[in-house]
């Protein structure tokens, strides 16, 4: 008993639509690394709103240091001793390094006493920093030192990380894990929230597993295997996916030949010198950290930006570079972008309404600029049946759907109007796993009839399940492609991290 | 401060009801605080309830003042709905409507002596035209320039009343008119018909309830108004989709000018018959609230435009039996908006203002 | 030219811009925080009367202008609170309270226009209104209150997540705006022209909105923006005095187009307004997820 | 208080509907507010004197910031509909909308001020305020010290471009080298940019502020730099003691009980006033002593004496524009119907009427 920290007794949390956290009670030992594990939706990230005082739960009582712990706010939670590093970094674009770390300091400090700290914790947990950079200028991995320190400024006893790994690559992820064990040396404990079954096993401890709002199990990692975790944290078991190579024809339908677009924009990534072909039939996977120029590549294959520097495309022995979606959506080309919300669907719109976002040639939508309003209900009925989209109906607004159901949904409005080639962004991220593994099905069946995809994700696991080859976009360059069944994942990694050779 | 309302949820679907409620929520309360304010100043409110909201309408004439009031207040309302809708704040639909008396009746006092069917619907294209081309500029200067329109739209609002009183008072300047500043009047066929005998709701009307009719058809059934809704919650989703934002841009404005144009010259070439600096009662300006009021929905927009008439010849009724100074029209004005935008939050508390359709 | 014929200018220059830069940074302050209010007219004239009808009554400045800020705090704060607290729609109830502003205002002045006051003189003002400007931008840039308000306009789910009350920030931005416009209002009717006619702030409310993006939501440059509008109006009149042949129309259009060609001289630079625009202009922030 | 006491005297009166001994209503359209001391508030003061001249034998009502386009029609309507019998309708853009109304209510008499349109129920008024702008012309003629006279015009109309040129004519004849400075503000009240106007007029050497606008900020302006100014309108010598010398009043009252004891006499006839110093329409404020020395002073009463009995037109020829165009003859006066319709400066005067 004296060597646990935080006590979580019973906790409920509900929302309007969900509840968040059914009756959550688990221990959390000192000075360890103690995971939680759970897919999204799981009821992770409220759990820990509520540990760091953005959430007031409905009922249940946590004790620290076994006394009775209740905030209402970040501020209140840091002063106890709890510090928090968010998954989508809380940070401010547009400001500097230093006015983002005196953000996150409660008490006064005048800067001579916050550089001296900086140094110190700097050096000591190998986290360096340019104080008078805008935070725009930084890597991911950058901003994600830019929070720690921000937290480490405030000696925190309990560090919760959100998600931490996700948007790092390979190497970031190592010297993350070297500053984790440096502050678990100290004495700290590190509340470490994921859905990765490998980092679970290697650095942590413990590991409390979450399944639709309730605790399935904590127990120690030294007796659990992924398998294991995976089974509770998904409650069933999924088929492996295979892929094949044998379906992809020789002819290339999809080149790329030397792109390369200034934006002038520090928001932006600079694309250099970007060639690479699909053939029919192959999926094609594009690998890297988040914010390499990732969005602003796949702007350029949707024609959503169409002033490009130099460079072509050819797509049927035809030169799109200058068409825009729709021209190429009459080509049958079809592209699902990253987001969802706001994006690839409009959330205040109703299902219906959404499919008219993208129109192909065969779809029978409009005549004469007037709608077809039967012909676009009985395409979205299709597409929900078909791909299993749970929804009270068609005319339900995008925005009450679940992440998944609605990636389901956007996929299948674009799959079912058999595209010839598919370009599609990050297809299961922030979604369940039952409805990722349907996604990444439905992909693969695709390519099998023949459709090329392209796949931008930042999820190395997922590329590496469902490509057959695979390239990584580092800084605006992209590097050759590699065969996925041959390549090594610590090469990527490095080409990840700017390392070529 | 925060905790003083916890209980904000958001709802997944809007509640249709609330649709409907909401705006007559807001008229109720409204009069609620306009009796207070009445018994503040020292009126029975019931009289003076009376007096703002009844007596201006009792009579035919009353009612055919609604509509005069109301044609032009619902035509920009509508035409402003094209840029709400597509998230552009087009303000200065008083310049458009400016431009389009300026346009339309030039057309007027050129063939000031010429009576011809054709005169009427020539004078209507160029009040179109001449607010349409008023609308492109802030147009161009926001795709081009990235220029905000709120502010352009509304310096060209300056911009086009001192061109009218330049034109009133210079070049058109009626030759027997002794130097006053205003224009020749329109002949007989370059004046809106009227619609009944004695009475001065004119010809606009039909106009004005026509344009209501398409929009309703465009919003309700046509891809371009699907368009202008993707694009105004998110422009996103537009270019995704592979909408030419520009254009919708482009033709937003331009449709907005062409109906405030058209109001402008319905203006002139109905109730006053000639040019000159003072035609519009700030309408442009009313109408946003028009628009805001009825929701930019065509049918909330309709009688939103009736409402607000009202508060205006309510205000001079006021004035003329109880001796209620004009400005209270204002505040109810205000008033009504402030409900209405607080009780949004009982459809949706949502980011989005716009919700409807 | 002679000197004294410049310095001249540069005084009526002065006093004539003066109730610009004081909405203005009152404007600015409340964009940062990412809030648009658009009842800058709307409360400068309710600013304006009742420091009139407080000095007509209690013949004090120092309340007629107490009264005042505190009629901008009242006004810009039944602006935050529907749009802060009810989420309402920034852009439309902006012009609500300017409506509501113009109507109130002309009521309450009512018995009171053609009541002769002793004007003030402007200069305590002209110089506060250089002294406001730079306070303001010294507390944007060198303090944690101002840079907290910034992160605030930056990102209010950023600035949530780290514990700052983005309402109560809000809230108080909002209410510092809507004190400066009753400040501009009241130093019209006070110093500037000292009496009390409906309406008579005349637009000026607009023209500071303008000069907000002129500024790119930098302080000191809405001093620039403003002594450019300020300078223009004085100008035309000069050249005008000085028997220029030139329909005056088109002399009293120049500031509103000069206000148009420089709006799009510094928005055709997007990247400048993305680095400089408040993130979160005229989003409502929700709390919860 | 006497508004209510007013209005709840009509309301008894429709109330009741006394059979016998019905006073007379009478209307008035006002384009501003009553209280602007300037144009709408002499208009204010006139019905008031017209109301304490006939007592009970009319009652009045008004209304007020009426704009002057297609509501006025409906504002002038709602009094002829609510039982008036006679209108006035106090400015000049309220003339087709009078006429509209006045079509439909032959039996309800309508005065239109400053218009130039009769019918059988509508006349017209006006005064000759450029009587007034000679007075202010002479005397500022002899009272500039830098010879520079800084004019703050409204809008280019006859009205306004009548006054330039009588007051110009005047101080010309005494003082050959004064320089008129004219700033036209488009506008007839904006506080803050009449006193820019005045300020610069000021700056550019004018030691004498005319203003054709209805707010006191040009003559407060004046105060403040310590020039002189002539007030609009009403008397505004409360304003700024220190710098008023005089105005021209705007002086309806008189006008307004006669035309208004007509109607309650049965003998109101329709016809075209256009009356000046003669008949006491165009009024000189009492002119500032502390300021003008007793000869000038004098020199302008007498003027006044000799406009009213018709020996001093402002406009007696010869006059020349500013083409050098001769269009008054020497020893004629320029006819009513020129004066109507002016629309040019007259010789010796720079820059050009806006148009």
């Amino acid at each position: 008993m004296s060597n646990t920290i935080l006590n979580i007794q019973n906790i409920t949390k509900s929302f309007p639509r969900v509840i968040a956290n059914k009756n959550v009670t688990f221990d959390i030992k000192k000075n360890a690394v103690h995971a939680i594990l759970g897919e999204n939706g799981a009821g992770k990230s409220t759990l820990v709103k509520i540990l760091y005082g953005l959430l007031e739960p409905d009922e249940g009582n946590i004790k620290l240091n076994n006394k009775n712990f209740k905030v209402n706010s970040p501020a209140e939670a840091r002063k106890q001793g709890i510090g928090m590093v968010f998954q989508h970094f809380s940070l401010f674009d547009s400001l500097s390094v230093k006015e983002n770390l005196i953000l996150g300091i409660d008490e006064k400090m005048s800067y001579s006493d916050l550089e001296n700290k900086l140094e110190n914790i700097s050096s000591r947990y190998n986290l360096p920093l340019d104080l008078d950079a805008p935070i725009t200028a930084l890597s991911a991995g950058e901003k994600q030192r830019v929070e720690i320190v921000r937290i480490l400024l405030q000696d925190p006893q309990i560090l919760i990380m959100d998600e931490p790994t996700s948007v790092l690559t390979p190497q970031e992820v190592e010297s993350l894990f070297v500053t984790l064990n440096a502050l678990v040396k100290e004495g700290r404990t590190i509340l470490y929230i994921t859905h990765k079954l490998e980092e679970v096993i290697s650095i942590c401890d413990t590991v409390t597993i979450m399944r639709s709002g309730e605790i399935i199990d904590t127990s120690s990692t030294s007796n659990q295997t992924a398998k294991t975790l995976a089974t509770k944290m998904l409650g069933q078991k999924l088929d492996d996916l295979k892929t094949n190579y044998g379906h992809i024809k020789d002819e290339v339908n999809f080149d790329v030949k030397n792109i390369s677009c200034d934006f002038n924009d520090p928001f932006l990534t600079d694309l250099k010198n970007i060639s690479f072909q699909v053939r029919v039939g192959e999926i094609y996977g594009i690998a890297g950290v988040a914010g390499n120029g990732q969005s602003e590549l796949m702007d350029i294959l949707t024609g959503e930006n169409i002033n490009i520097k130099s460079g072509s495309i050819t797509f049927d022995n035809k030169k799109i570079e200058k068409y825009g979606p729709q021209k190429r959506r009459d080509l049958s080309i079809s592209f699902v972008p990253e987001n969802r919300l706001g994006h690839s669907a409009v959330p205040e719109l109703s299902l219906s309404e959404n499919i008219l976002l993208s129109q192909f040639p065969k779809n029978n939508f409009i005549n004469n600029g007037i709608i077809l309003k039967n012909n676009v209900d009985d395409f979205a009925n299709n597409v929900i049946n078909e791909f299993k989209v749970i929804t009270p109906g068609n005319d339900a607004k995008a925005s009450s759907l679940s992440g998944g159901n609605l990636q389901k949904y956007v996929i299948g409005r674009e799959i079912s109007s058999k595209p010839k080639i598919l370009i599609i962004s990050h297809p299961t991220w922030g979604i369940d796993a039952g409805a990722e593994h349907s996604i990444r099905e439905s992909l693969i069946e695709l390519s099998q009839n023949g459709t090329s995809i392209i796949v931008i994700s930042q999820d190395l696991d997922e590329l590496i399940e469902i490509t057959h080859k695979i390239s990584v976009i580092y800084d605006g360059n992209l590097s050759k492609p590699f065969k996925t069944s041959e390549v090594e994942i610590e090469k990527l990694g490095l080409l990840m991290g700017g390392k070529n050779e | 401060m925060n905790s003083l309302f916890p209980s904000i949820v958001s709802r997944s679907q809007s509640s249709g009801l609330m649709n409907f409620f909401v705006p007559i929520i807001s008229i109720v309360l409204t009069l609620i605080t306009g009796s207070i304010i009445f018994v503040l100043l020292g009126f029975d409110p019931v009289y003076a309830l009376y007096t703002f909201f009844i007596s201006p309408i009792s009579s035919t004439y009353g009612i055919s003042e609604l509509f005069v009031k109301a044609t032009p207040l619902a035509l920009i309302a509508i035409g402003l709905s094209y840029c709400f809708k597509n998230n552009i704040y087009n303000i200065g639909a008083e310049g458009q409507l400016t431009m389009g008396a300026i346009f339309g009746g030039g057309i007027g006092i050129l063939f000031h002596d010429t009576n011809a069917f054709w005169l009427l619907p020539l004078m209507i294209f160029a009040g179109a035209i001449g607010g349409a081309f008023w609308g492109l500029i802030p147009a161009i200067l926001k795709t081009k320039f990235n220029t905000n329109e709120i502010l352009t739209s509304l310096m060209l609002v300056y911009v086009a009343l001192f061109i009218l009183d330049y034109l009133v008072v210079g070049p058109w300047k009626d030759p027997f008119g002794y130097s006053f500043p205003k224009s020749r009047p329109f002949s007989e066929s370059g004046r809106m018909p009227l619609l009944f005998d004695g009475l001065r709701v004119h010809f606009g009307l039909i106009i004005a309830l026509f344009l209501i009719f398409v929009s309703w058809f465009v919003f309700a059934k046509t891809i371009f108004g699907f368009q202008l809704k993707v694009s105004g919650y998110s422009p996103k989703a537009a270019r995704y989709a592979g909408f030419n934002q520009t254009t919708l841009v482009f033709f937003a404005f331009a449709i907005c000018g062409a109906f405030a144009g058209i109001a402008g010259l319905a203006e002139v070439s109905g109730p006053i018959g000639l040019l000159y600096r003072d035609i519009s009662p700030n309408y442009g300006f009313t109408a946003i609230i028009v628009a805001f009021l009825g929701r930019l929905h065509p049918i909330g927009i309709i009688f939103a435009s009736l409402v607000i008439a009202l508060t205006y010849l309510g205000a001079e009724d006021a004035q003329l039996f109880l001796q209620i100074p004009s400005a209270v029209g204002f505040i109810f004005q205000g008033l009504v908006l402030f409900y209405l935008l607080g009780a949004e939050l009982l459809i949706n508390y949502k980011l989005s203002y716009k919700k409807l359709l | 030219m002679n000197l004294d014929l410049i310095l001249g200018i540069l005084q009526i220059v002065l006093i004539a811009t003066t109730p610009l830069v004081f909405a203005g940074i009152g404007e600015l302050v409340t964009e940062k925080s990412g809030v648009l209010n658009l009842g800058v007219e709307g409360m400068m004239l309710v600013g304006a009367v009742s420091a009139f009808i407080i000095l007509v009554i209690t013949g004090s400045y120092f309340l007629a202008f107490f009264v005042s800020i505190l009629s901008g705090i009242i006004m810009s704060g039944l602006f935050a609170f529907l749009v802060l607290f009810l989420m309402s729609n920034q852009i439309a109830t902006g012009l609500a309270l300017t409506i509501f502003g113009i109507g109130l205002s002309s009521m309450l002045g009512k018995q009171y226009i053609g009541t002769p006051i002793d004007g003030l003189s402007p200069w305590f003002f002209v110089i506060f209104s250089f002294l406001i400007v730079f306070l303001v931008s010294y507390f944007f840039y060198k303090t944690k209150a101002g840079l907290i308000l910034r992160a605030v306009g930056e990102s209010h789910n950023s600035a949530h997540a780290l514990g700052y009350s983005v309402i109560k920030i809000r809230f108080l931005s909002i209410l510092f705006g809507g004190s400066m416009c009753a400040l501009a209002g009241s130093y019209i009717s006070i110093c500037y022209a000292p009496m009390w006619q409906e309406g008579m702030t005349a637009g000026r409310g607009w023209i500071a909105l303008a000069l907000v993006v002129f500024a790119t939501w930098k302080p000191e440059r809405v001093l620039i923006g403003a002594y450019i509008f300020g300078g223009v109006t004085i100008l035309q009149m000069n050249l005008q005095a000085l028997g220029l042949r030139f329909p005056g129309q088109f002399f009293s259009m120049a500031p509103y187009v000069a206000t148009i060609i420089v709006l799009v001289l510094i928005s055709s630079n997007k990247l400048r307004i993305k680095l400089s625009a408040p993130a979160s202009l005229t989003i409502p922030f929700y709390k919860g997820r | 208080m006497i508004r209510i006491i007013t209005f709840l005297s009509t309301f008894l009166v429709i109330a009741f509907g006394s059979a016998y001994a019905e006073p007379k209503k009478v209307g008035f359209i006002y384009i501003g507010p009553p209280g602007d001391h300037g144009w709408t508030y002499m208009h204010d003061v006139g019905r008031k004197y017209m109301e304490s001249q006939l007592g009970d034998s009319i009652t009045t009502t008004y209304l007020e910031n009426i704009p002057e386009n297609a509501d006025a029609v409906r504002a002038i309507r709602k009094l002829a509909d609510s039982g008036h019998d006679l209108i006035f309708t106090t400015s000049f853009n309220y003339m087709d909308q009078t006429h509209e109304v006045a079509k439909d209510f032959p039996d309800i008499k309508f005065e239109h001020a400053t218009g130039y349109i009769q019918a059988d129920n509508v006349a017209t008024y006006s005064a000759r305020f450029y009587e007034g702008r000679m007075i202010e012309g002479h005397i500022a003629g002899h009272m500039t010290e830098t010879n520079t006279i800084g004019y703050i015009a409204s809008f280019p109309i006859p009205e306004v471009v009548r006054g330039i040129n009588a007051f110009y004519l005047a101080a010309s004849k005494v003082n050959p080298d004064i320089k008129m400075k004219i700033i036209w503000v488009f506008t007839w009240y904006d506080p803050g940019k009449e006193a820019d106007a005045a300020n610069t007029l000021i700056n550019q050497g004018a030691d004498i502020i005319v203003q054709h606008t209805d707010t006191y900020a040009p003559c407060q302006a004046a105060q403040k730099a310590g020039v002189y100014a002539f007030g609009q309108a009403s008397n505004q010598e409360e304003f700024c003691p220190d710098a008023h010398l005089t105005s021209i009043e705007d002086i309806w009252g008189p006008y307004y009980a006669e035309r208004a004891k007509a109607v309650v006499d049965g003998t109101w006839s329709s016809g075209d006033t256009w009356d000046g110093m003669d008949k006491g329409m165009v009024v000189m404020s009492p002119y500032n002593t502390k300021l003008m020395p007793s000869s000038l002073i004098q020199e302008a009463v007498n003027m006044e004496v000799g406009i009213k009995d018709g020996t001093i037109h402002p406009f007696t020829g010869p006059i020349y524009n500013q083409a050098g165009e001769l269009v008054v003859p020497e020893g004629e006066v320029a006819p009513d119907g020129m004066l109507l319709g002016m629309n040019f400066y007259v010789q010796g005067i720079d820059g050009e009427v806006p148009q």
